[in-house]
Order: structure tokens, then C-alpha cells, then sequence
């Protein structure tokens, strides 16, 4: 399903961020990216939904060349990505409500059903009462949340997960990566980028580890630390 | 359609309410260069309408031999009428021309020194046009009947040089103008929508197309700028009333604009140019912001 | 001091530079509507001109009884000379007045009909203010030697009523546009601060005194202040000169401002509402931003 | 040293964050906040630097009430408290190595003190090599080591970090916190919000827990749950 040829990515100040980069991901397959801060990991996944373009090497999904993608179909690529960011990316002049909901507006889904998903996924994410709050009045772990309502609530086909628990407490986390694995397990494929050492080798699934820009570890049920 | 419509337009509007103070300096800065922009207009309009009816008070004397008997004057005046260019053509009797004359010199004694009206018959003729005066009273001395002609030759070619160079200056101020409030009013919008960028990017990185983004902005600009006009256009109707009110009370010679047709195409000018500026900064703006990202 | 007025700079220079598009769209704006500004100002010194001008051609005609003698005629001419608000006198004999006249007046068979010169010695009088003229011509009937007394009066009052509705018409305007001027300068400041407002309130949770923030934001304000100044100068001394030459080549005898005092203190004025509006604005932007976080 | 008095806090938007919350904290203390996402820890480290103001209640550092601080006051106190956000709060525009001689820049440092400090702190925390990049040219965990350096790098009195490891990998979230353990050592009294299970239980300080705004739990070597 993605598959990722031998790419490499410099960035405009010349930084080479990722060297010789080659991975398969299966359809609903579940991968761990792990590695150091500054390893590379969001580089890669950015470029899964064209945030980045590779320098040289392609990208393609489920056959598709994303270097060969014309703009406008970008976003329709980029609807098929559930996104959850490193740096949650909430719009800070929209309510709860409003951010996760605008996943769907995008695909022109009715009101009716857009008020079921939304209200639905955020219970899922225990965040019903803040669903008329603006990201601005939330505490960080709650940002995060309405970050992964956003990217789950149009139940995309590949979910990519950019540190998931960073601001989460452990609890909060176990039950995130619960859900996300439920996610996945209703054929989705999902990657997750972390240093949640605890989850990783407790949720045992394949470890994809990066190390300066290069994937040095490929292992299915792997560990965090080899 | 349509419901595509009313979603944009409510996400302009919500847009418009949250961005709050920004949203009420742009509306301010763009009300108040229409109001420049219209005041310009105001302007030019009432100096163009100056030399034009300077033009008007144009005219040819057409001095008439002695011997012209009056059924050739009416023969004349019918002629000189179907001229091209001319708007009135006025006969004066000798007697009365010369009744005016000692009106206006009287301090010439010329009862105790003239013994006869020494003025001829002549026609008064005013053009439409002031441009044409020096070519038609050549014209016209070619006529038998015609003794001479007097066309206020040097005052004419001032007022029509004066005339012509102020309309060219006038265009060029127009434009500059239109210019200067295309650029204030483009500019103060992509402000707004520069500080929107960060926003502009996130909806493109969750699936937003281009056109689902550019849509409300452009809205918004649509509103900001009708809006702006809206509130240019309200002071400039009370302040021009106002000061005509106030001019036509002390100088009520002087010739100000104020046919409603007139007014009525500066004012639909000025909302013209408030909602088409509002709408292309937008679209313009945006288009650059979003242009990076896919 | 002067090392943090350094410093200060710097870190304005740094914000310049680094705020790229930003900064050139409100140099730009500041630059464009500074030349509307200045575009004003011009216009409206070239109408107070051209109404000086109309006004320094008003004059008073004296007209001497024939019996005044030659001494008498000078000892007349020092005292009006003499008078306050008197400009210019001028004695116009009477043969002279006459050879004038008949040229002027080429229809009227004067030599025929006419057997001697009927025209009285006279004086021209021209003023310094016009608006004295008819007070002036009161007083003037007064003396002995005075036959009677031509006042242009109609015209004068005319003249002299527009002189002053335009120059009141021409404060109030230059007064709004420097308000539309400030308003404009300012909210361009105004969008670029809260565009940086998020960045306002970092370097205050860092400990920030207030003044070390607002301090380089003024810097910046008043270098795009200046900036946009120098553009605007630029623009219109080129722009006014070459329309100066062609004005002056098509109609010469058309009283434009050219001369280099008021010119530069028009220009001036320009340099200083910008560099003025530009701190202005960031200083009352700086303090509505800063304000809240302390 | 910093003394909270029966605080208490409700947000304009009427949301109650804090309430009845009465804390001591001696100089040189090293104090663990823990609680869920949404406890209220970061409104209370908030109200340490004022950047929020209780609603009713007091705090005072070194004796001084913090409600009776003129605005023209509140300056120093914040350079007396080095604090790590949660969010980071960098400033966009500008460079690794300005961000952080900022906070010497407004103490009016010299320009080779300035130098000295800065190179020191970025070495400390492994970021020499990006000190001319932007932040926006960070990976996540590279931004919050920027906004560490920062917080430390006047040597305040009093630490607050907000969160600091999570965007970090074990191993550097290790070192973070051992730092934060020698700043400590160095007479520093440090308060840190965190999720860290693994840290919290390995680092054994005084444990602060809070729920729903009130304070829980405070223990001597505490671990991170009861
Ligand atoms: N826009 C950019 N310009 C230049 N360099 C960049 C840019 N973005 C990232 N980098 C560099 O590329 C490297 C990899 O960054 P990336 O964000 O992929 O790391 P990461 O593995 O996600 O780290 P973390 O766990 O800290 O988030 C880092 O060293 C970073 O400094
Ligand atoms: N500005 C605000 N307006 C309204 N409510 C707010 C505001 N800031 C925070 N809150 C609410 O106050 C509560 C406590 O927030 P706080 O940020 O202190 O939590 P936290 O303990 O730091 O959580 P996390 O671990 O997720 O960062 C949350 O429920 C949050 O929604
Ligand atoms: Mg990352
Ligand atoms: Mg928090």
C-alpha cells in the first residue's frame, strides 16, 4: 500500500534529513517510527501526505506516485491521510467543534451526519464538554485530543500518527493507543511515530527505527530498544 | 450551488465576526480611502464642470453690414442655427447694443460727443463645443452679409487649452487614484489574509481544495468592501450636501455639480470599485498563500 | 543610551528585514497614500494660488476731474501709495486711456462719430488684499480732486467670496485627508503589530519591560515611516515637475506653484506626517497589545 | 520560597480550573506535578510567573504577593523564573541562538556574556549545530530543547518546566531531567509538570499530584501513582 523508494530529502538550508530511505507498509498494517529527537521521523511521515516532497526517490500509494500527483489532487490525497500532528495544527478561530468538524465539511458531508461523527468522536476522545471551546482554553493533553478526533473522524484509510501521546498522561495514552489499534483493526492502515517506550513494547506491533535520517531497525513485534 | 453558496458566505461571516479588531481596521482603512477616492472624484467632477460652463459663456459676434435687410437676417439666423457646434444663435439690434454699451462706459461721455449709434446689427452665437470657436468664426466671415466677426479668440483658446490640459490632468489623477486605492485597499486585506496564513495552511494540510478555501476569504472581501463603500459613500452623500448647501448659500454663482445622475454614478463608482478591490485582494492574496502548499 | 538606541535599531532592522512581504505591502501603503496626501496639498496650493492670482488683478480705476493739476496729480499718487492694503498705483493719462480704448474696440467707428478724446485722467490702483476693495473705493470717492470711482465691485466680491470658500473648503479637506492619512498610516501599523501580537506576548512572559518592546516597533515604525516618506518625495517631485513642464509648455499663462519654498515645505510636511503617523501608530499598537499581559 | 494561598481559579469562560489550592514550596526544592490531561497543572505553573491571575486566593514568592505586583514589576519576576512552556512559545523570526540570548537581552547582559551563555546552554542541550536555523526548521523535540536553553540559560532562581520531555526520547528525556536534577543541585528551585512515568518513578522527588484542581496527593519521594 505505501511504499517509499529509496528516498532522500534536503531541506532548503541544505540540512539532509533523510538518506536512502526505503519502507513497505501493508494495507492495515500497524507500524511504530522510532527513533532520536531530530532522527527523521516527521520528514518521513510529512511526506506521506505531500506536506514535504522528497529531493530525490518517489513515494507511492496504493500505486500512485505522489511526486507524479498534480495539486489539485492533493487534497483529495491528503483526505484518504488522517493526520495527527506533532504540533496539533488546531484552527485557533474555531471551536472544537468547528476543527474537527471542518475534516468533513471539506468532503461536503451533510450537517446531520457531520454532528453524529463529530459529537461521536469526541466522546471517544472524553472531550464532549469542551465541544464549544476554543483550542486557546484547552490544556495541552486536551489540544492533542481534539488533534486526534480531527484526523480519525472521516475514518481514513491510513492514519499517521506524529507522537500521539506527547502531552498525555499514561492513562490517557493507553486508552489513546487502544483506540487507535481498535482504529486499525477496523482495516486501517496506521503509523505511529513515538518515544513512548512504555506503549511500544507493551502494544507489541512492528518497529520501523530511524537513526540520522536512515532506517537502521525493521523488526515485526520488535521493541523500542533493540 | 447554492448551498455552497450560504456555507461560504457563513464561514465569511463567522470569520468576519472572530477576527474582530482586524476586521474593523480593514473595513475602516478601506472606508476611508474610498472616501478619498470620492472626494477626488467630487472634485474633478465640479472642476470639469467649471470649465464647462466657462466654455459655455463662450461666444462669436457676428457684426452685420448696414445694409443687411431683415429678412436676410432671418435668413441668416436660420443658416447659422443649422451649423454644427452651434447651440444658440441670438440676434441684437443695433439700438439696444448701443444702450448697453453707454450701461457699461458710463463714464465716457459719449452723449456730448456722439452724434449717432455707432454700433452695427450683430448675432451672438454660442457653441456647444468651445474648441471649434476660432475654426467656425473663420467660417462665418466668409458670409456676404457678415461686415466682421469677433470671437474672443485669446480668451477662448485659454479656457479651452485650460479645459483640455485639466481634463488630461484629471484622468491622470483618476487614475493615479484608482490606483492608490486599488494598493491601500489590496494591500490592507492581504495584511489580514497574511496573518491568516498559518490558518490557510493547516485547512490545506486536513483536505481543504483550493476553492474551498479561497471562497470565504473572497466573501469576506466581497462583504469588507461593500461595506467599506457602503460607509464611504453615507459620509460622502451627507458631507457633499452639506457643503453644497453651505457653498450655494455664500457663493451662490459658482457653478457646483449637483445633478443627481451624476452623483449617483460617482457614488455607484465608489461601491464598484470598494466590492471589486474587496474581491480581487482576496483572490489575490489567497492565491499566493495557497499556491505553496499542494 | 545611545547603545540600546543601537540596539534598538538593530533589532528594528532585524524585524524589517525578516518580516519580508509584510513590511514591503505597509511601506508600500504608507508610501501610496502619502503621495494622495501630498497630491492634496499641491492642489489645493495651486487653487489658493490661482485665487491670489485672480485677486492681485482686481484693481481700483480713480477717475480725475479735468481741472486736477500736474502737482496735485503726484502729491494724490504719494498718499494713495501711502495707504495700508495698497499695492501698486499707476497714472494712466488720459490720451493713453484713449489709444487703448480704440484699440479695443475696432467695431465701434469711433473716429467717425467721436471728435475729441472723452476719457478723464486716471489712476489704477491695485491691492495687496482684495477684499478691501470696496471699503477702499468708499474712501477714496472722498477726495476732492475725485471725479468718480470704478471698482470692479461685482467681480471683486466674487472673487473674493470664492478665495475664501475655497480656502475654507481646502482647510477642511486637507484636514480630513490628513486624517484619512493617520487613519490609514496607523492601521497599517496597526495590522502588522497584531499580525505579531502572538510574538508581543512571548518576549513578555520572557521578561520583557515594556519599553524594551514598544521601543524597537517604533524604530520600525518610524524607518517605514520615513521610507515610505522618501517614496512619496520621490514620486512627486518627479511627477509635479514633469507636470509642471508640460503644463506650462501647452498653457504657459497658467499660475502653477513652482517655486521652491512652498514646494518644500509641502514636501517636508510629507516626510514629517509620515514619519510621525509611523510612530504614532506603533506606539499606540505596541501599547494595546502590550498592556495585557502584565 | 513560593507559598500558593487557598487559590482558586475560574476562566472568563466561567470553567472552574483550581479551587481551594494551598501549596508550599521551599528554595531549592525539586517538585513533580502530576494529574491527568486537564488537572490543572499548567494553570497553577501559570500563575507562578503571572500569566494567569487567581480568581480569588494569593501566591507569594519570597513574600511578595503576586496580586499586589505592579504590571511594571512583573518583568523582573518573570526573569527571576525560567520557565519551559508547554507549547514552547519560540519566537518565529527568530534564529536557535537569538530565542535564547533573548531572555539575556532583556537583562541588558553584555554582547560576549551574552555569547558565553548562550553556546554553553545550546551545548548543554546538543543543539550547537542548529543555532543559525529558525524554529520553524526544528523537529518537535529540537524546539523544546530550544525552549529549556532558554529557560535556563539566566541561571534563575526558580524553574518551572511545563511538561519538558515530551517530545523527547528516552534517552534524551533522561539527560533533560538529569540536568534539571544538577540545576537543582545548583540552588535552584525547580517545579516540573509531567507525564513521565518512567522519570518520576526513577528520579525519586517530592510528588505533587492534582485532579480536577485540587491537589491530591503530596508526597516526600513520591512515585508517580499512590
Ligand atoms: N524545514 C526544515 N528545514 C531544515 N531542517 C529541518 C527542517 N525540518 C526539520 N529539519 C531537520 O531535519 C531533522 C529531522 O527532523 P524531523 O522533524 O523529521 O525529526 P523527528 O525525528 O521528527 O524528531 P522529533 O522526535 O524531535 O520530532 C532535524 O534535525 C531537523 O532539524
Ligand atoms: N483559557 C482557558 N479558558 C478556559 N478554560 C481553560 C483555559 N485554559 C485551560 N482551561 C481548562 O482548565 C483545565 C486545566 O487546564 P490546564 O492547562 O491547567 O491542564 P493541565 O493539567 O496542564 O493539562 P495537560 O496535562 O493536558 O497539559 C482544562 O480542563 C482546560 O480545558
Ligand atoms: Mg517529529
Ligand atoms: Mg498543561
Amino acid at each position: 500500500m505505501i511504499r517509499v523508494k529509496n528516498v532522500r530529502k534536503v531541506y532548503p538550508n541544505g540540512f539532509v534529513a533523510l538518506d536512502g530511505v526505503d519502507l513497505h507498509i501493508s494495507r492495515n498494517e500497524f507500524v511504530y517510527l522510532v527513533g532520536q529527537s531530530g532522527a527523521g521521523k516527521s520528514t518521513l511521515l510529512n511526506m506521506l501526505y505531500k506536506a514535504e516532497t522528497p529531493t530525490s526517490g518517489d513515494i507511492y500509494i496504493d500505486n500512485i506516485s505522489l511526486s507524479g500527483l498534480a495539486p489539485k489532487q492533493v487534497p483529495y490525497l491528503r483526505r484518504s491521510i488522517g493526520v495527527i500532528f506533532q504540533d496539533y495544527k488546531l484552527l485557533p478561530r474555531r471551536t472544537v467543534y468547528e476543527n474537527v468538524a471542518f475534516a468533513l465539511r471539506v468532503m461536503h458531508f451533510s450537517r446531520s451526519r457531520i454532528r453524529r461523527q463529530v459529537t461521536q468522536v469526541l466522546e471517544l476522545v472524553g472531550l464532549q464538554q469542551k465541544m464549544h471551546n476554543y483550542p486557546s482554553e484547552l490544556s495541552g493533553g486536551e489540544q492533542q485530543r481534539i488533534c486526534i478526533a480531527r484526523a480519525i473522524v472521516n475514518n481514513p484509510p491510513v492514519l499517521l500518527a506524529d507522537e500521539p501521546t506527547g502531552s498525555l498522561d499514561p492513562d490517557t495514552s493507553w486508552e489513546i493507543m487502544q483506540l487507535l489499534s481498535k482504529i486499525n483493526a477496523r482495516q486501517t492502515t496506521v503509523i505511529v511515530a513515538t518515544h513512548n517506550k512504555a506503549i511500544v513494547d507493551d502494544i507489541r506491533k512492528r518497529v520501523v527505527a530511524v537513526e540520522n535520517g536512515r532506517i537502521i531497525r525493521d523488526e515485526q513485534l520488535g521493541l523500542y530498544n533493540p | 450551488m447554492i448551498r455552497d453558496f450560504l456555507f461560504f458566505t457563513s464561514e465569511a461571516l463567522i470569520s468576519i465576526r472572530r477576527s474582530g479588531i482586524m476586521m474593523i481596521i480593514s473595513i475602516a482603512t478601506i472606508t476611508v480611502s474610498l472616501i478619498v477616492f470620492g472626494i477626488f472624484l467630487l472634485i474633478s467632477a465640479n472642476i470639469s464642470n467649471l470649465t464647462n460652463y466657462f466654455s459655455s459663456k463662450l461666444e462669436i459676434r457676428v457684426y452685420l453690414k448696414d445694409s443687411t435687410k431683415q429678412d436676410e437676417i432671418d435668413a441668416l439666423k436660420l443658416r447659422f442655427e443649422a451649423m454644427p457646434a452651434v447651440r444658440k444663435v441670438e440676434f441684437i439690434e443695433k439700438a439696444a447694443a448701443w444702450a448697453e454699451f453707454k450701461k457699461n462706459y458710463p463714464k465716457i461721455e459719449l452723449n456730448t460727443l456722439v452724434s449717432d449709434n455707432p454700433l452695427p446689427n450683430a448675432f451672438r452665437i454660442v457653441l456647444s463645443d468651445s474648441a471649434k470657436i476660432t475654426s467656425i468664426a473663420t467660417h462665418l466671415k466668409g458670409f456676404e452679409a457678415v461686415e466682421d466677426v469677433g470671437d474672443m479668440g485669446a480668451i477662448a483658446d485659454r479656457i479651452t487649452a485650460f479645459s483640455r490640459y485639466t481634463r488630461i490632468a484629471g484622468i491622470i489623477l483618476v487614475s493615479l487614484l484608482t490606483f492608490a486605492t486599488l494598493l491601500i485597499i489590496v494591500n490592507t486585506i492581504r495584511l489580514t489574509v497574511i496573518a491568516r496564513q498559518d490558518e490557510i495552511t493547516i485547512m490545506q494540510l486536513v483536505g481543504a481544495t483550493i476553492s474551498f478555501i479561497r471562497w470565504p476569504f473572497i466573501i469576506e472581501g466581497l462583504l469588507i468592501g461593500i461595506l467599506g463603500g457602503v460607509f464611504a459613500i453615507i459620509f460622502l452623500v451627507f458631507g457633499y450636501s452639506f457643503f453644497v448647501m453651505r457653498f450655494q448659500e455664500n457663493i451662490p454663482f459658482f457653478p457646483l455639480v449637483y445633478d443627481h445622475l451624476t452623483l449617483n454614478l460617482i457614488y455607484l463608482g465608489i461601491l464598484l470599485v470598494g466590492t471589486s478591490l474587496g474581491v480581487f485582494g482576496a483572490y489575490l492574496s489567497v492565491s499566493r498563500t495557497v499556491k505553496n502548499n499542494y
